[in-house]
Protein backbone atom coordinates (compact mmCIF):
# COMPACT_ATOMS: atom_id res chain seq x y z
CA UNK A 1 0.00 0.00 0.00
CA UNK A 2 1.04 3.86 -0.29
CA UNK A 3 1.24 5.77 2.42
CA UNK A 4 1.94 9.66 2.15
CA UNK A 5 3.01 12.54 4.24
CA UNK A 6 2.16 15.99 4.66
CA UNK A 7 3.84 19.19 5.81
CA UNK A 8 5.70 19.14 8.97
CA UNK A 9 4.56 14.97 9.43
CA UNK A 10 6.86 14.80 5.93
CA UNK A 11 9.55 16.96 7.33
CA UNK A 12 9.79 14.98 10.26
CA UNK A 13 9.52 11.28 8.46
CA UNK A 14 11.87 12.66 6.14
CA UNK A 15 9.74 11.42 3.37
CA UNK A 16 6.06 12.36 1.22
CA UNK A 17 5.59 8.49 0.26
CA UNK A 18 6.29 5.33 1.03
CA UNK A 19 4.86 1.61 -0.01
CA UNK A 20 4.41 -0.64 2.28
CA UNK A 21 3.19 -4.33 2.93
CA UNK A 22 -0.18 -4.27 4.93
CA UNK A 23 1.25 -6.09 8.15
CA UNK A 24 -0.64 -8.92 9.37
CA UNK A 25 -3.52 -8.23 11.65
CA UNK A 26 -3.50 -4.47 10.47
CA UNK A 27 -6.92 -3.45 9.91
CA UNK A 28 -7.60 -0.45 10.55
CA UNK A 29 -5.99 3.41 10.73
CA UNK A 30 -5.00 3.20 14.52
CA UNK A 31 -3.57 0.06 13.69
CA UNK A 32 -1.55 1.54 11.09
CA UNK A 33 -0.16 3.89 13.02
CA UNK A 34 0.81 2.00 15.59
CA UNK A 35 3.02 -0.14 13.12
CA UNK A 36 4.38 3.21 10.70
CA UNK A 37 5.77 4.65 14.47
CA UNK A 38 8.08 1.77 14.87
CA UNK A 39 9.66 2.26 11.06
CA UNK A 40 12.54 4.63 11.77
CA UNK A 41 12.73 7.17 15.03
CA UNK A 42 11.45 9.80 12.47
CA UNK A 43 8.63 8.07 12.23
CA UNK A 44 8.18 7.63 15.20
CA UNK A 45 8.89 11.23 16.08
CA UNK A 46 6.31 11.99 13.62
CA UNK A 47 3.33 9.93 15.16
CA UNK A 48 4.33 11.17 18.64
CA UNK A 49 1.35 13.55 19.05
CA UNK A 50 -1.84 10.94 17.50
CA UNK A 51 -4.46 13.83 18.48
CA UNK A 52 -2.46 16.61 16.26
CA UNK A 53 -2.56 14.06 13.50
CA UNK A 54 -4.92 13.61 10.33
CA UNK A 55 -5.72 10.73 7.87
CA UNK A 56 -7.23 10.04 4.42
CA UNK A 57 -7.81 6.84 3.14
CA UNK A 58 -8.35 6.48 -0.81
CA UNK A 59 -8.84 10.45 -0.93
CA UNK A 60 -11.39 10.83 1.25
CA UNK A 61 -11.24 11.99 5.22
CA UNK A 62 -10.88 9.22 7.49
CA UNK A 63 -10.24 8.46 11.26
CA UNK A 64 -8.73 5.86 13.62
CA UNK A 65 -11.82 3.49 12.90
CA UNK A 66 -11.57 3.56 9.12
CA UNK A 67 -10.59 0.13 7.68
CA UNK A 68 -7.66 -0.44 5.88
CA UNK A 69 -6.77 -3.00 3.17
CA UNK A 70 -3.95 -3.70 0.86
CA UNK A 71 -3.65 -1.73 -2.38
CA UNK A 72 -5.07 1.60 -0.34
CA UNK A 73 -3.77 4.93 -0.48
CA UNK A 74 -3.04 6.56 2.85
CA UNK A 75 -2.14 9.96 3.64
CA UNK A 76 -1.46 11.59 7.08
CA UNK A 77 -1.06 15.11 7.76
CA UNK A 78 -1.67 18.02 10.20
CA UNK A 79 -5.15 19.73 10.31
CA UNK A 80 -5.61 21.54 6.81
CA UNK A 81 -4.69 25.41 6.88
CA UNK A 82 -5.98 26.48 3.10
CA UNK A 83 -7.89 29.26 2.23
CA UNK B 1 -22.57 24.76 -13.47
CA UNK B 2 -19.43 23.89 -11.42
CA UNK B 3 -15.43 25.25 -11.85
CA UNK B 4 -12.86 23.85 -9.91
CA UNK B 5 -9.44 24.53 -10.27
CA UNK B 6 -5.48 24.02 -8.36
CA UNK B 7 -3.07 25.98 -9.76
CA UNK B 8 0.20 27.84 -9.18
CA UNK B 9 -0.68 30.30 -11.52
CA UNK B 10 -2.60 33.39 -10.47
CA UNK B 11 -5.84 33.82 -11.17
CA UNK B 12 -8.00 36.43 -12.88
CA UNK B 13 -11.00 37.74 -11.10
CA UNK B 14 -12.67 39.98 -13.85
CA UNK B 15 -12.46 36.94 -16.11
CA UNK B 16 -13.78 34.24 -14.06
CA UNK B 17 -16.83 36.71 -12.91
CA UNK B 18 -17.60 37.72 -16.91
CA UNK B 19 -18.07 33.54 -17.08
CA UNK B 20 -20.19 33.20 -14.11
CA UNK B 21 -22.24 36.21 -14.93
CA UNK B 22 -22.98 34.24 -18.33
CA UNK B 23 -24.80 31.53 -17.31
CA UNK B 24 -28.34 30.98 -16.61
CA UNK B 25 -30.87 33.52 -15.00
CA UNK B 26 -28.26 35.57 -13.26
CA UNK B 27 -29.17 38.54 -10.50
CA UNK B 28 -26.23 37.65 -8.26
CA UNK B 29 -22.42 37.27 -8.11
CA UNK B 30 -20.43 37.13 -4.70
CA UNK B 31 -16.80 36.60 -4.82
CA UNK B 32 -14.28 35.99 -2.25
CA UNK B 33 -10.32 36.10 -2.53
CA UNK B 34 -8.12 35.36 -0.14
CA UNK B 35 -4.97 37.31 -0.17
CA UNK B 36 -1.42 36.42 1.70
CA UNK B 37 -1.06 39.31 4.41
CA UNK B 38 2.23 40.25 5.75
CA UNK B 39 1.54 40.44 9.41
CA UNK B 40 3.90 38.86 11.68
CA UNK B 41 6.86 39.80 9.46
CA UNK B 42 5.78 37.57 6.58
CA UNK B 43 8.14 37.66 3.83
CA UNK B 44 6.97 34.46 2.18
CA UNK B 45 4.69 31.56 2.24
CA UNK B 46 4.51 27.83 0.39
CA UNK B 47 1.11 26.27 0.45
CA UNK B 48 1.53 22.24 0.06
CA UNK B 49 -1.41 20.37 -1.16
CA UNK B 50 -2.83 16.87 -1.78
CA UNK B 51 -2.67 16.26 -5.31
CA UNK B 52 -5.89 14.36 -6.28
CA UNK B 53 -7.48 14.21 -2.95
CA UNK B 54 -7.25 18.30 -3.58
CA UNK B 55 -9.37 18.35 -6.65
CA UNK B 56 -11.83 15.80 -5.28
CA UNK B 57 -12.43 17.69 -1.57
CA UNK B 58 -12.96 20.83 -3.58
CA UNK B 59 -15.38 19.54 -5.80
CA UNK B 60 -17.70 17.89 -3.26
CA UNK B 61 -17.47 21.12 -1.06
CA UNK B 62 -18.15 22.98 -4.57
CA UNK B 63 -21.43 20.29 -5.02
CA UNK B 64 -22.58 21.05 -1.44
CA UNK B 65 -22.95 24.70 -2.38
CA UNK B 66 -24.46 24.09 -5.42
CA UNK B 67 -27.44 21.74 -3.81
CA UNK B 68 -28.11 23.67 -0.86
CA UNK B 69 -28.34 26.96 -2.99
CA UNK B 70 -29.77 27.59 -5.77
CA UNK B 71 -26.70 28.47 -7.36
CA UNK B 72 -26.57 28.90 -11.69
CA UNK B 73 -22.77 28.94 -10.91
CA UNK B 74 -19.73 28.20 -8.46
CA UNK B 75 -16.19 28.38 -9.36
CA UNK B 76 -12.78 27.65 -6.52
CA UNK B 77 -9.32 28.13 -7.75
CA UNK B 78 -6.74 27.30 -5.31
CA UNK B 79 -2.75 28.09 -5.69
CA UNK B 80 -0.59 26.27 -4.28
CA UNK B 81 3.21 27.01 -3.97
CA UNK B 82 5.14 29.97 -2.92
CA UNK B 83 3.11 33.41 -2.34
CA UNK B 84 4.42 36.89 -1.25
CA UNK B 85 2.39 39.56 0.75
CA UNK B 86 -0.01 40.74 -1.91
CA UNK B 87 -0.66 37.70 -3.68
CA UNK B 88 -4.07 36.58 -4.18
CA UNK B 89 -4.78 32.31 -2.92
CA UNK B 90 -7.81 31.67 -3.29
CA UNK B 91 -11.01 32.66 -5.18
CA UNK B 92 -14.49 31.61 -5.02
CA UNK B 93 -17.51 32.93 -6.71
CA UNK B 94 -21.23 32.39 -6.81
CA UNK B 95 -23.89 33.13 -9.34
CA UNK B 96 -27.65 33.34 -8.60
CA UNK B 97 -30.66 34.73 -9.44
CA UNK B 98 -30.51 36.57 -6.01
CA UNK B 99 -27.83 38.13 -3.59
CA UNK B 100 -29.06 35.96 -0.47
CA UNK B 101 -28.17 32.47 -2.19
CA UNK B 102 -24.84 34.30 -3.94
CA UNK B 103 -23.48 35.63 -0.70
CA UNK B 104 -24.23 32.88 1.97
CA UNK B 105 -22.75 30.23 -0.45
CA UNK B 106 -19.68 32.27 -1.03
CA UNK B 107 -19.16 32.25 3.10
CA UNK B 108 -20.21 28.56 3.07
CA UNK B 109 -17.62 28.15 0.57
CA UNK B 110 -14.71 30.05 2.27
CA UNK B 111 -15.59 28.00 5.78
CA UNK B 112 -15.57 24.61 4.37
CA UNK B 113 -12.46 25.50 2.62
CA UNK B 114 -10.67 26.53 5.44
CA UNK B 115 -11.24 23.21 7.21
CA UNK B 116 -11.74 20.53 4.61
CA UNK B 117 -9.67 21.02 1.84
CA UNK B 118 -6.09 19.26 1.83
CA UNK B 119 -4.20 22.54 1.93
CA UNK B 120 -0.72 23.26 4.25
CA UNK B 121 0.42 27.10 4.93
CA UNK B 122 4.48 27.44 5.17
CA UNK B 123 5.04 30.75 6.13
CA UNK B 124 9.17 31.80 5.86
CA UNK B 125 9.67 35.16 8.31
CA UNK B 126 12.00 37.93 7.66
CA UNK B 127 14.01 36.76 10.50
CA UNK B 128 14.97 33.88 7.86
CA UNK B 129 12.88 31.37 10.63
CA UNK B 130 9.98 29.30 8.67
CA UNK B 131 7.07 27.80 10.51
CA UNK B 132 3.92 25.62 9.93
CA UNK B 133 0.72 27.59 10.61
CA UNK B 134 -1.37 25.88 12.83
CA UNK B 135 -4.96 25.28 12.28
CA UNK B 136 -7.36 27.56 13.91
CA UNK B 137 -10.18 26.76 16.39
CA UNK B 138 -12.36 29.85 15.02
CA UNK B 139 -11.77 28.43 11.58
CA UNK B 140 -13.10 24.93 12.76
CA UNK B 141 -16.17 26.85 14.23
CA UNK B 142 -16.96 28.76 11.31
CA UNK B 143 -17.67 25.43 8.89
CA UNK B 144 -19.83 23.80 11.73
CA UNK B 145 -22.43 26.78 11.79
CA UNK B 146 -23.47 26.12 8.29
CA UNK C 1 -11.13 53.83 2.75
CA UNK C 2 -14.25 54.85 1.69
CA UNK C 3 -15.43 55.12 -2.28
CA UNK C 4 -18.95 55.68 -3.06
CA UNK C 5 -20.17 56.33 -6.57
CA UNK C 6 -23.48 56.80 -8.01
CA UNK C 7 -23.16 57.15 -11.96
CA UNK C 8 -24.57 55.75 -15.21
CA UNK C 9 -21.36 54.36 -16.38
CA UNK C 10 -20.76 50.79 -15.89
CA UNK C 11 -17.99 50.01 -13.56
CA UNK C 12 -14.95 47.81 -13.64
CA UNK C 13 -14.95 45.10 -11.12
CA UNK C 14 -11.27 44.38 -11.66
CA UNK C 15 -9.78 47.53 -11.39
CA UNK C 16 -12.12 48.09 -8.33
CA UNK C 17 -10.99 45.35 -6.31
CA UNK C 18 -6.95 45.86 -7.43
CA UNK C 19 -7.79 49.11 -5.39
CA UNK C 20 -8.92 48.05 -2.69
CA UNK C 21 -6.82 45.16 -2.34
CA UNK C 22 -3.88 47.70 -2.35
CA UNK C 23 -4.74 49.60 1.13
CA UNK C 24 -3.33 48.48 4.02
CA UNK C 25 -3.23 44.96 5.60
CA UNK C 26 -5.59 43.45 3.19
CA UNK C 27 -5.94 39.14 3.49
CA UNK C 28 -9.79 39.23 2.28
CA UNK C 29 -11.69 40.90 -0.31
CA UNK C 30 -15.58 40.54 -0.47
CA UNK C 31 -17.71 41.50 -3.76
CA UNK C 32 -20.75 41.55 -4.71
CA UNK C 33 -22.10 42.42 -8.23
CA UNK C 34 -26.38 42.94 -8.71
CA UNK C 35 -26.96 42.45 -12.20
CA UNK C 36 -30.24 43.16 -14.25
CA UNK C 37 -32.45 39.88 -14.73
CA UNK C 38 -34.83 38.92 -17.91
CA UNK C 39 -37.28 37.50 -15.47
CA UNK C 40 -41.21 38.31 -16.10
CA UNK C 41 -40.14 39.43 -19.73
CA UNK C 42 -38.38 42.24 -18.81
CA UNK C 43 -36.62 44.34 -21.84
CA UNK C 44 -35.15 47.63 -19.83
CA UNK C 45 -35.27 48.76 -16.48
CA UNK C 46 -34.70 52.45 -15.95
CA UNK C 47 -33.18 53.36 -12.34
CA UNK C 48 -34.39 56.69 -10.98
CA UNK C 49 -32.79 58.27 -8.54
CA UNK C 50 -32.12 61.10 -5.97
CA UNK C 51 -29.28 63.07 -6.66
CA UNK C 52 -27.23 64.96 -3.82
CA UNK C 53 -29.49 62.02 -0.96
CA UNK C 54 -28.67 59.42 -2.58
CA UNK C 55 -24.52 60.32 -2.30
CA UNK C 56 -25.63 60.96 1.59
CA UNK C 57 -27.56 58.05 1.80
CA UNK C 58 -24.72 55.20 0.52
CA UNK C 59 -21.96 57.11 2.44
CA UNK C 60 -23.86 56.87 5.75
CA UNK C 61 -24.46 53.49 5.12
CA UNK C 62 -20.98 52.66 4.12
CA UNK C 63 -19.46 54.53 7.04
CA UNK C 64 -21.48 51.95 9.11
CA UNK C 65 -20.22 49.40 7.72
CA UNK C 66 -16.47 50.46 8.09
CA UNK C 67 -17.69 51.47 12.14
CA UNK C 68 -18.86 48.13 12.52
CA UNK C 69 -16.84 45.79 10.44
CA UNK C 70 -12.35 46.61 10.75
CA UNK C 71 -12.45 46.95 7.50
CA UNK C 72 -9.31 48.68 5.46
CA UNK C 73 -11.63 49.62 2.32
CA UNK C 74 -15.20 49.51 1.38
CA UNK C 75 -16.56 50.76 -2.04
CA UNK C 76 -19.97 51.03 -3.48
CA UNK C 77 -20.62 52.20 -6.93
CA UNK C 78 -24.29 52.11 -7.89
CA UNK C 79 -25.79 52.64 -11.51
CA UNK C 80 -29.01 54.61 -12.52
CA UNK C 81 -30.30 55.19 -15.66
CA UNK C 82 -31.42 52.41 -18.02
CA UNK C 83 -30.05 49.14 -17.98
CA UNK C 84 -31.13 45.85 -20.17
CA UNK C 85 -30.57 42.08 -18.87
CA UNK C 86 -26.76 41.28 -18.00
CA UNK C 87 -26.12 44.72 -17.46
CA UNK C 88 -24.38 45.56 -13.33
CA UNK C 89 -26.49 47.32 -11.34
CA UNK C 90 -24.41 47.88 -8.48
CA UNK C 91 -21.22 46.59 -7.02
CA UNK C 92 -20.40 46.54 -3.45
CA UNK C 93 -16.43 45.62 -2.09
CA UNK C 94 -15.17 45.53 0.77
CA UNK C 95 -11.49 44.38 1.94
CA UNK C 96 -10.10 43.55 5.75
CA UNK C 97 -7.08 40.95 7.12
CA UNK C 98 -9.95 38.78 8.08
CA UNK C 99 -12.63 37.13 5.46
CA UNK C 100 -15.57 36.94 8.03
CA UNK C 101 -15.42 40.84 8.17
CA UNK C 102 -14.90 41.65 4.54
CA UNK C 103 -17.81 39.07 3.71
CA UNK C 104 -20.44 40.29 6.32
CA UNK C 105 -19.76 43.92 5.63
CA UNK C 106 -20.57 42.66 1.73
CA UNK C 107 -23.89 41.16 2.92
CA UNK C 108 -24.53 44.25 5.23
CA UNK C 109 -24.01 46.73 3.13
CA UNK C 110 -26.21 45.50 0.14
CA UNK C 111 -28.99 44.82 2.74
CA UNK C 112 -29.18 48.20 3.68
CA UNK C 113 -28.44 49.19 0.18
CA UNK C 114 -32.21 47.96 -1.10
CA UNK C 115 -34.19 49.17 1.47
CA UNK C 116 -31.99 52.85 2.84
CA UNK C 117 -30.69 54.52 -0.46
CA UNK C 118 -33.25 56.04 -2.88
CA UNK C 119 -33.57 54.24 -5.86
CA UNK C 120 -36.70 53.44 -7.97
CA UNK C 121 -36.73 50.59 -10.88
CA UNK C 122 -39.21 50.74 -13.40
CA UNK C 123 -39.15 47.73 -15.54
CA UNK C 124 -40.21 47.85 -19.31
CA UNK C 125 -41.56 44.34 -20.15
CA UNK C 126 -41.71 42.85 -23.56
CA UNK C 127 -45.15 43.60 -24.21
CA UNK C 128 -44.65 47.26 -24.28
CA UNK C 129 -45.61 47.77 -20.74
CA UNK C 130 -44.18 49.36 -17.75
CA UNK C 131 -44.25 48.63 -14.26
CA UNK C 132 -42.42 50.29 -11.22
CA UNK C 133 -41.17 47.48 -9.16
CA UNK C 134 -42.96 47.32 -5.85
CA UNK C 135 -40.91 46.93 -2.47
CA UNK C 136 -40.52 43.25 -0.79
CA UNK C 137 -41.47 43.11 2.72
CA UNK C 138 -38.64 40.10 2.43
CA UNK C 139 -35.79 43.31 1.88
CA UNK C 140 -36.84 44.81 5.05
CA UNK C 141 -36.47 41.75 7.04
CA UNK C 142 -33.01 41.11 5.23
CA UNK C 143 -32.25 45.10 6.30
CA UNK C 144 -33.35 44.81 10.29
CA UNK C 145 -31.40 41.46 11.19
CA UNK C 146 -27.95 43.40 11.42
CA UNK D 1 -39.38 75.53 0.20
CA UNK D 2 -38.85 73.34 -2.42
CA UNK D 3 -40.74 70.03 -2.77
CA UNK D 4 -39.55 66.68 -4.58
CA UNK D 5 -41.58 63.79 -6.09
CA UNK D 6 -40.40 60.72 -7.39
CA UNK D 7 -40.97 57.65 -9.03
CA UNK D 8 -44.82 57.02 -9.62
CA UNK D 9 -45.37 59.62 -7.11
CA UNK D 10 -43.79 61.95 -9.71
CA UNK D 11 -45.75 60.62 -12.49
CA UNK D 12 -48.90 61.20 -11.17
CA UNK D 13 -48.43 64.28 -9.44
CA UNK D 14 -47.42 65.24 -13.19
CA UNK D 15 -44.09 67.19 -11.91
CA UNK D 16 -40.85 66.20 -10.45
CA UNK D 17 -40.19 69.59 -8.39
CA UNK D 18 -42.09 72.62 -7.17
CA UNK D 19 -41.65 75.18 -4.84
CA UNK D 20 -44.18 76.01 -2.96
CA UNK D 21 -44.73 78.79 0.20
CA UNK D 22 -44.73 76.75 3.73
CA UNK D 23 -48.65 77.77 4.47
CA UNK D 24 -49.05 79.17 7.69
CA UNK D 25 -49.80 76.34 10.42
CA UNK D 26 -48.01 73.72 8.59
CA UNK D 27 -45.39 72.37 11.39
CA UNK D 28 -44.92 68.48 10.03
CA UNK D 29 -44.69 66.00 7.44
CA UNK D 30 -48.20 64.83 7.86
CA UNK D 31 -49.39 68.60 7.79
CA UNK D 32 -47.14 69.16 4.34
CA UNK D 33 -49.01 66.22 3.00
CA UNK D 34 -52.62 67.06 3.68
CA UNK D 35 -51.74 70.77 2.37
CA UNK D 36 -49.84 69.29 -1.03
CA UNK D 37 -52.99 66.92 -1.47
CA UNK D 38 -54.83 69.78 -2.02
CA UNK D 39 -53.40 71.50 -4.99
CA UNK D 40 -54.17 69.23 -8.09
CA UNK D 41 -56.23 66.05 -8.74
CA UNK D 42 -53.05 64.89 -9.60
CA UNK D 43 -51.64 66.14 -6.04
CA UNK D 44 -54.92 64.42 -4.58
CA UNK D 45 -54.49 60.72 -6.95
CA UNK D 46 -50.28 60.98 -6.02
CA UNK D 47 -50.84 61.24 -1.52
CA UNK D 48 -54.34 59.26 -1.67
CA UNK D 49 -52.44 56.03 -0.22
CA UNK D 50 -50.49 57.43 2.37
CA UNK D 51 -48.84 54.66 3.82
CA UNK D 52 -47.71 53.78 0.91
CA UNK D 53 -45.56 57.18 0.34
CA UNK D 54 -42.17 57.69 2.06
CA UNK D 55 -40.11 61.16 3.05
CA UNK D 56 -37.24 62.98 3.22
CA UNK D 57 -36.66 66.31 4.66
CA UNK D 58 -33.20 67.97 3.94
CA UNK D 59 -32.19 64.16 2.31
CA UNK D 60 -32.47 62.60 5.41
CA UNK D 61 -35.23 59.95 5.93
CA UNK D 62 -38.46 61.25 8.06
CA UNK D 63 -41.49 60.38 8.71
CA UNK D 64 -45.04 62.18 9.42
CA UNK D 65 -44.41 63.79 12.36
CA UNK D 66 -41.13 65.40 11.25
CA UNK D 67 -40.41 68.75 11.44
CA UNK D 68 -40.32 70.93 8.71
CA UNK D 69 -39.63 74.76 7.68
CA UNK D 70 -39.45 77.56 5.03
CA UNK D 71 -36.26 76.75 3.00
CA UNK D 72 -36.11 72.65 3.39
CA UNK D 73 -36.11 70.40 0.69
CA UNK D 74 -38.56 68.15 1.36
CA UNK D 75 -38.77 65.23 -0.68
CA UNK D 76 -41.53 62.58 -1.33
CA UNK D 77 -41.70 58.84 -3.16
CA UNK D 78 -42.43 54.97 -2.84
CA UNK D 79 -40.61 53.03 -0.41
CA UNK D 80 -37.38 52.47 -2.23
CA UNK D 81 -36.25 49.49 -4.67
CA UNK D 82 -32.64 50.04 -5.30
CA UNK D 83 -29.47 47.43 -5.48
Amino acid sequence: MRILYFAWLRERIGTGEEEIALPEGVRDVAALMDHLATRSPGHAAGFAERRTIRCAVNQDFADGATPVADGDEVAFFPPVTGG
Amino acid sequence: MLKVLVTEAPFDLAAEAARVQGVGDVGAVASFTGICRADDGLRAMVLEHYPGMTERALTAIAEKAMARWPLSACTVIHRHGRMEPGDPIVLVLTASAHRAAALEACAFLMDWLKTKAPFWKREELADGTARWVEARTADEDAATRW
